[in-house]
């Protein structure tokens, strides 16, 4: 939908004219670009991972998510103020910002496009199964689907279950199985 | 506002296009886009409210055609007008074609990385005590202000019931236009599908959404 | 369906762009859109609820940046797809690749006057005796279906009152998909803008739409 | 907003197609441009002068306004269901068609590009004295307003009030204060 060629000579001229002024200097903007070049779903996958291996971080995960995802050294803008909700065999959870974009950077990193997008916005909260089927995500029907809307500054984290036949495995090695998907609830971790 | 980002229930968008794990811009401009809205954020001249009502008031065929980071770069070019900070005559131009204003804060690279991993809650002390508790019934008003709102189409005049307390918020419907933070407690309000879509909708469906204190009445 | 069409109550579009008295056409291809549209309805293959609902269906962001005469046209060029009457790729190549098929009306030009003046009415004779009477309160149902509605989204779920009936009419709901043409009681409703818009809105006005009972229940 | 050249290159492009094909035939495409070309206010101003002068009329087409309008010859296509409603000192009548075009072809003509616009059609239904503002006009604060969402295949003509100092006018040169608008609700008629 972006104009090819006119929308990326419109954000350098916006650029130019905004170092020129010294509203912005261009290595803070290589420094931000750098910094979300790092973060991204593996860091949510750890907190997952540790809440299956764990049960009283799992605890504290449910009571308290942004204290829990701190201890594990995640945190900051657009994650101030989180809320973790646990997939059951009854429960499926599903997260969607109907309004704009809210999305838990620190742990899952930048949105992708489909979760900006109209299609996913506009029918997570009428048509979820729908939305699950363009995923390839069939759920029982007797499974209830949670929908969170996240229309405030709290940010949702999905905790999938953990995929049988991994018993005794590593948190490593389950933080693997863990999808970005997954903790959106758009998805399921990776079958072991 | 009633503007074209509040699709929650809009149809005739297709399926969703999924795509693989990676990294999340696509473009260069993209990232510059992005890295722009947060350096000039950081410059403290609005808030994030602004900036969404900034986003919201596009013309919604624009809104609808435009990609996302295309929303976030031509809501940053009307804020920067707004406060007299770019002339629309210099973005027509593409070109600076006075010395810059005087910012509130200029961001420095050093400063970067501390800033985006530095907490800014949202929570505020209150003195009232919360109005509703965990598993009371509430009703969402119909309100339909031109100003900003966090309260979608579809979830007004709907009632649901409470399901978490999260404090209490900056209130996004007065600190968007600058008239302060006015905190309110918030809550996660959950409602049956059946009652925000009708009989038709699916029974094991619910969906929730986190409201003010002043979105909400006795049932 | 709750397609971009659905407008009534958004915001952000600006001010309504006054035109002064005069012909309705600005150009010459809108005089042939217009034309090519009434000529291949009267072929009869499809009705005036599929043609809406066809318009009604365009991709929101398309049907919000292209002129009225565009909607008619991609909407025409649809059903002409969707019946087999013209191919995609013709279309796409901009001519006719192979004959055309058998059309159950061709309009000539002899009868086009007496076409346009004909009366074709929507009113059907129903056994069933109306279910509400003027001055009735009724309530609008939640509904969101995929398929063609004339409920507009800004009066479901609303309390209002029965003000004339109209006699029984072709149902569009069902109508636009061939499904038959179900004639039910139709009726105007009215209802307070502070029922619609909430408390804050004008109370010196109030909104009437055209109901079918299948729209309606008692409140 | 239509594109400058590709529209009408599209549009004829289909023509050509649908000729081709013996779809339609050019002149009959000629003949309904034709028709619409002499369709305009001035049937609907004839109603309405008609309904100032006779008041056995305006009874009629109060009551039953597709048989009234008849009478004076007009009728057909988009005017099969036809109301009149009657503007007052007390109540001001406005008429909308908020999910398409909706339009009282045969005594209005077809509907100005206005009236089609997501302008109008998005807030005549919540802020119409906003509406009537960007038509210059503005009612009283006690002047009820009541707006008519043509839903369904029932099309609205609006009866506006005589203006003062018309007394003994003849119908013909009452008819030319009718403005289209008028008939809309978007507009009153010429002061006399």
């Amino acid at each position: 939908m972006a104009d090819d060629t006119g929308t990326p000579r419109r954000v350098e001229a916006l650029e130019a004219i905004l170092v020129e002024k010294g509203y912005v200097e261009r290595t803070a903007l290589d420094a931000i670009v750098e910094a979300y070049e790092d973060v991204g779903p593996k860091n949510g996958a750890k907190v997952v991972a540790r809440s299956w291996v764990d049960p009283a971080y799992r605890e504290r995960l449910l009571v308290d998510a942004t204290s829990a995802i701190a201890e594990l050294g995640f945190g900051g803008r657009q994650g101030e103020h989180m809320v973790a909700v646990e997939n059951t065999p009854e429960v499926h959870h599903l997260i969607v910002c109907t309004l704009c974009s809210c999305y838990p950077w620190p742990v899952l990193g930048l949105p992708p496009a489909w979760y900006k997008s109209p299609a996913y916005r506009s029918r997570a909260v009428i048509d979820p199964r729908g939305v699950l089927a363009d995923f390839g995500i069939t759920l029982a029907e007797s499974t209830r689907i949670e929908v969170h809307d996240s229309t405030a500054e709290i940010r949702y984290l999905v905790v999938p279950m953990r995929p049988p036949g991994t018993d005794g495995w590593p948190e490593d090695k389950l933080a693997e199985l863990v999808t970005r998907d997954s903790m959106i609830g758009t998805g399921l971790p990776v079958a072991s | 506002m009633n503007g074209a980002a509040d699709l929650g229930g809009m149809m005739g968008f297709g399926p969703v296009v999924v795509e693989p794990e990676g990294p999340p811009f696509r473009a260069d401009w993209e990232r510059r886009a992005h890295a722009m809205v947060i350096a000039m954020g950081a410059a403290g001249h609005w808030n994030i409210d602004a900036s969404r009502y900034a986003r919201e008031s596009l013309p919604p065929g624009e809104y609808l055609t435009s990609a996302y980071y295309e929303i976030w770069i031509k809501a940053l070019e009307r804020l920067l007008v707004a406060h007299g900070l770019v002339s629309a005559h210099e973005l027509a131009s593409q070109q600076s074609l006075r010395p810059g204003a005087e910012l509130r804060r200029v961001l420095h690279p050093d400063d970067v990385r501390a800033m985006l991993a530095a907490r800014r809650p949202y929570e505020r002390p209150v003195e009232a005590a919360a109005r509703y508790a965990v598993g009371d019934r509430v009703r969402t008003r119909n309100m339909h202000p031109t100003g900003h709102t966090r309260l979608p189409r579809y979830a007004r005049a709907k009632t649901g019931v409470i399901e978490r307390l999260h404090g209490a918020h900056v209130l996004p419907d007065s600190n968007a236009h600058g008239a302060g933070e006015h905190p309110e407690w918030l809550y996660s309000v959950r409602f049956a599908a059946t009652e925000l879509w009708g009989d038709d909708a699916d029974p094991s469906l619910s969906v929730s959404i986190d409201a003010w204190e002043s979105y909400l009445q006795a049932p």
